[in-house]
């Protein structure tokens, strides 16, 4: 229990660069960016967790019961906004090379080689 | 590179990289150990020095406010990015793409009649998790965005017209601009008042928990929640938009 | 502030630490699959509702992280936000694939 | 604490925010839109100019909303502002100005995105440069990314530009998910995000294979970010299709931004941990040079002016890394200064090639043979942009590359020297060649090759009217920044004021107190001893070397045809770079396998010489 959180978060970014490296379509390019970062997110609330620790709020527990750590929670959220908004960003922009390209395979959207 | 060469090259990288990243996920202190000090620091002092029960809240509004800031011009930059991409759709005719069948057809009654009396509600949860961004697991992002939602569902009921009168560009433009610039706005104050930028110059409530307490805590959160509900907005209108001009040249 | 001594009455509930530990084991098993299916389903419809799918257990393995607030998070924009995204998305690029 | 290091910040934010609001307003409002924008950048760049004023002895702290330190625990947000790093944030500023002025009344028929995004990007830039603390770093990052990306498919109508944006944000992306990753291994070990806090943690004991590994995914971003070779091919198919008033800004100083990440994470975080290795010099020494020969190869065989100025940024970045990873005063000082002199002659440059494009409506050289004679005064500025990137003196950047030579020599690496003169004879010699083919009609008429022509046929006009005539507003930008390029080298006590500012840089102890406790080193020990920085014979004669070089082999460029000897090697396509030439497919996905292979390699090698 102690290595095999993290474990998955190695298993889970491998998978999403995978999905990334053989995608034949940038929607699900895409979504395989929302995989690998959904990595980040496991990693964070990983590391902060405590075993046995309630959630950090103090509303109906008393002021020194042992927590799990709240900064990597509002990084996480942090992260999560940060996703959405990359997220959207790239689907607008696949919508539109659908558009000009006629294709939403990677390997044809190729409009100047070196 | 062909597909077959690129996924040899990157399935040999790849099973490198994950033994790289194990080699140092192994040196952390393990699953539940976590070692601290700063989540242990801010547990112990951020009931007594915000006045508020939700600590990732504090954090998040207070602790590292300066971060939710940047976040929230993030998503802002996104909404204007989307509208920059997207424009050049708009005006374009697509009369002929207007009549093809493609995936989302025209909602059944009882559809629309389940998303529209969720509406009420969500708004209301909506409205409950941002303004409880002190006391309970909630905020403004979670409210912004189950209130983005909310007219979604709208959207989902079929009812473009009402969506569309809703959502004008222009006022949600201006309503996300109010809730990231009155975020930034409320750090000048501080600075204004001889504070550190974001510092908290609210009173804060003689109650932990109460609605009313923690200051600027849950005045960012307003803000924040308007950003957020008011982005996804014009993020989901943008993607809409031709839809809905296709749909009413079909009425 | 409540005094402490009337509130360390009331015991805050916990789930069992054997439970709590076979609960994280089994939803990490289900993110990790969860994540393969949605990086190895190739049609994009598809893995947007396999997305909404895995946006509800990564919410459930947050819940078990005792990270209430990121739960509601990762539900209403991984459940419901970037699905509907994508929705739109391939509704307006399939009409033109068409 | 001192109010105007947040504002730098917070004031683009504010503005973009207020024009973003008024937007309605705003509408046919073209001047006022541009004056608020215009305004709001040079209100940065002076902001910036006396922040650097005031740290230029003493490191500043500001702690947001207030939550100091204490007992070495930090539980708020900081900017650690010393000199290099406010002035690479005052560089950004003075930058965005010369594009904002650049661009007056450019993009005509577009709403504020234009202006509020340009404004975040600032914004953007200076959190990244000031900040102390690593999550607000990839914050920064973050949205210094994104409002690229949407400024680089400002023209979505157009398919280069949407190919453009998609590689470089989804490389880009998954390179600050890397970062993040990193980040929250070394928190999981330190409790903490302050680079300050983390440092100190983490020096106490030798490195392991966390630190490692963090530090090595930590700076995958910012290498990405930084263009290093295999991290590097997003950035031609971007800066070759962005807006001028952005390539501007992506060449001059995002990747260098990128760089200078990845210095202040070595000198602030993992320095005192990891240690001098001579792994680590070599790594970015090898990175560094490979980076310079293989962008100025590119270079030199591009017709397209875009993408060809975009290879030479690649070749420069390679430079910077070579006097970043020398790890000595003498090396970063070098950097530095080369970082802020190519920034002013590329800016140019770019800036130029947009003069151009405004009025001949086409960046292919091939195309352009002689048709620039009428545009006189761009083509002299252009030259003389052209010599200052072939490090003629008195231009500055032969000062920062002649450092980063000095230092060399000093650690007998005498071959870095032959390497940089390589890359800067090449790159001066293309660009230089684009110079007297373009403005001036020399040598022989290119023939138009298929490919060419096609490339000659995608790139539209970016602006809408007046095509007769160059304002004044696109002249003068260029024109004062070349004057700059060459008035920041004859700045009195130039060599000891950045080179004691380099010392201060590395000085990890004294940073950690400066941030945790708010004392003050007046006097910081160097990790190596101080070497003479100074103008020297030797800095001289590699510079004119180079210069020479560069304009032989722009000569030899267009006259070729009359040496039937050197007939086969210059021939465009021909020559050494084929070979190498389809790895720059266009292809995201083999862009991100480099990607994956680069991090697995340099892993490879960091962990069996560090374990």
């Amino acid at each position: 229990m102690q290595i095999f959180p993290f474990v998955v978060v190695a298993w889970i970014l491998a998978v999403g660069l995978y999905g990334i490296v053989t995608s034949r379509h940038l929607v699900h390019q895409i979504v395989c960016l929302i995989v690998a970062q959904s990595s980040t997110y496991v990693l964070l609330l990983g590391v902060g967790y405590k075993t046995g620790a309630v959630a950090p709020y103090f509303f109906d527990v008393p002021d020194h019961t042992p927590a799990v750590d709240p900064v990597v929670q509002a990084l996480t959220l942090t992260d999560v906004v940060v996703g959405a908004a990359v997220t959207a960003l790239l689907l607008s922009l696949a919508v539109q090379a659908q558009k000009r390209f006629g294709t939403l395979d990677p390997q044809e959207l190729v409009q100047l080689r070196g | 590179m062909t597909p077959v060469q690129r996924r040899w090259i990157f399935l040999g990288a790849i099973a490198a990289l994950v033994a790289f990243y194990l080699w140092g996920l192994s040196g952390l202190p393990g699953f539940g150990n976590y070692p601290g000090p700063y989540g242990d620091v801010i547990n112990r002092v951020a009931v007594a020095q915000t006045n508020a029960t939700a600590v990732v809240s504090a954090v998040n509004f207070s602790y590292r406010g300066f971060d939710t800031l940047g976040e929230e011009f993030i998503l802002f930059v996104a909404a204007s990015g989307v509208s920059v991409v997207l424009r050049h759709l708009r005006g374009e005719q697509e009369r002929d793409d207007a009549s093809a069948d493609w995936a989302m057809p025209r909602a059944t009654d009882a559809v629309r009649l389940a998303a529209l009396a969720f509406t009420g509600p969500i708004v209301l949860v909506g409205w409950y998790l941002a303004a409880h961004a002190q006391t309970t697991p909630s905020g403004g992002f979670q409210g912004g965005v189950v209130l983005a939602s909310a007219f979604v569902l709208i959207y989902l009921a079929g009812e473009f017209l009402l969506f569309k009168r809703i959502s004008p560009v222009d006022i949600t433009d201006a309503v996300e601009a109010v809730g990231s610039g009155g975020f930034a706005v409320v750090g000048l104050a501080a600075l204004g008042m001889g504070l550190a930028y974001l510092a908290n110059f609210l009173p804060r409530g003689s109650t932990p928990g109460a609605v009313s307490s923690s200051g600027t805590i849950a005045l960012i959160s307003f803000f924040v929640g308007l950003e957020v509900a008011a982005a996804f907005l014009l993020i989901v209108a943008e993607l809409v938009e031709q839809t809905l001009l296709a749909r009413q040249e079909a009425r | 502030m409540a005094s402490p001594h009337i509130m360390a009455v009331v015991t805050p509930y916990t789930v069992p630490a054997g439970l709590m530990d076979v609960l994280q084991v089994a939803l990490l098993v289900l993110v990790a699959a969860g994540a393969t299916a949605l990086v190895l389903t190739r049609d994009p419809l598809r893995q947007v509702v396999l997305l909404s799918v895995y946006g509800v257990l990564l919410a459930v393995l947050f819940m078990a992280f005792q990270a209430p607030d990121v739960t509601l998070s990762a539900l209403t924009v991984g459940a419901v936000i970037l699905p509907a995204l994508l929705l739109l998305t391939l509704a307006k690029v399939r009409r033109r694939e068409k | 604490m001192n109010p105007l290091l947040p504002l730098a910040t917070v004031l683009p934010l504010v503005v973009a925010a207020l024009i973003s609001a008024l937007n309605p307003l705003l509408r046919g409002r073209r001047r006022l839109l541009d004056g608020a924008a215009i305004l709001a950048s040079a209100a940065v760049t002076v902001l910036l100019v006396i922040i650097v004023v005031q740290v230029a002895h003493q490191d500043a702290t500001y702690w947001f909303a207030g939550f100091r330190p204490h007992h070495g625990v930090a539980i708020g947000i900081d900017y650690a502002v010393g000199p290099l790093n406010a002035g690479l944030a005052c560089l950004a500023a003075v930058l965005v100005t010369a594009s904002m002025i650049f661009s007056w009344r450019y993009f005509e028929q577009v709403g504020a995105y234009f202006h509020v995004l340009m404004l975040t990007f600032l914004a953007g830039m200076t959190g990244f440069c000031l900040t102390g603390d690593v999550f607000d770093l990839f914050v920064w990052f973050e949205l210094m990314g994104v409002s690229a990306y949407a400024l680089t498919a400002y023209r979505p109508e157009e398919r280069g530009p949407l190919q453009g944006a998609l590689n470089f944000a989804i490389t880009n992306s998954i390179g600050a998910y890397l970062t993040l990753s990193g980040i929250a291994l070394i928190y999981g070990r330190t409790g903490a995000l302050n680079m300050a806090q983390i440092g100190a943690g983490i020096a106490r004991h030798r490195p392991d294979g966390l630190v490692v590994v963090a530090f090595l995914l930590i700076i995958t971003g910012l290498l990405i970010k930084g263009a290093i070779v295999p991290f590097h091919f997003w950035l031609a198919d971007a800066h070759a299709v962005a807006p001028t008033p952005l390539c501007v800004l992506l060449s001059g100083v995002m990747v260098e931004l990128g760089l200078y990440g990845i210095a202040r994470v070595y000198w602030s975080v993992f320095g005192a941990a990891l240690g001098s290795r001579p792994v680590i010099t070599n790594a970015f020494l090898a990175l560094g040079l490979l980076t310079a020969i293989v962008g100025a190869l590119f270079c030199f065989r591009e017709r397209h002016l875009k993408r060809l100025l975009a290879f030479s940024t690649i070749s420069h970045a390679g430079m910077f890394l070579t006097g970043i990873g020398m790890l000595t005063p003498l090396g970063l000082a070098g950097a530095a200064v080369y970082v802020a002199s190519h920034a002013l002659v590329k800016a140019a440059l770019f800036l130029c090639t947009g003069i151009v494009l405004h009025r001949l409506g086409s960046v292919n050289e091939t195309w352009l043979h002689g048709r620039g004679r009428a545009l006189r005064a761009t083509g002299v500025i252009f030259t003389l942009a052209a010599l200052g990137l072939a490090d003629l003196p008195p231009f500055t950047t032969y000062l920062g590359k002649g450092w980063i030579e000095d230092t060399g020599n000093a650690h007998g690496m005498v071959w870095i020297t032959v390497v940089l003169i390589f890359s800067s004879v090449i790159v001066g010699g293309a660009v230089l060649r684009v110079a007297g083919g373009v403005f001036y009609g020399l040598g022989d008429p290119p023939s138009e090759s298929i490919q060419m022509a096609e490339e000659s046929s995608e790139e539209t006009s970016e602006t809408d009217a007046g095509k007769q005539r160059t304002p004044l507003t696109m002249i003068v930008p260029p024109a004062v920044l070349v004057a700059g390029a060459v008035v920041t080298g004859l700045l009195p006590h130039l060599g000891p004021v950045i080179e004691a500012a380099a010392v201060r840089f590395q000085d990890q102890p004294g940073y950690d107190a400066t941030v945790l406790s708010g004392t003050h080193v007046l006097h910081p020990a160097a990790l190596y001893p101080a070497e003479r920085a100074g103008i020297t014979a030797a800095d001289l004669i590699t510079g004119l070397a180079s210069a020479a070089g560069g304009l032989l082999l722009a000569w030899l460029a267009l006259y070729w045809r009359r040496l039937p000897v050197l007939r086969r090697g210059f021939e465009p396509g021909t020559g050494l770079v084929q070979p190498i030439r389809r790895f720059q497919s266009g292809v995201v996905n083999d862009y991100v396998t480099w990607i994956v292979l680069g991090v697995a390699c340099l892993g490879g090698a960091l962990a069996f010489s560090i374990r």
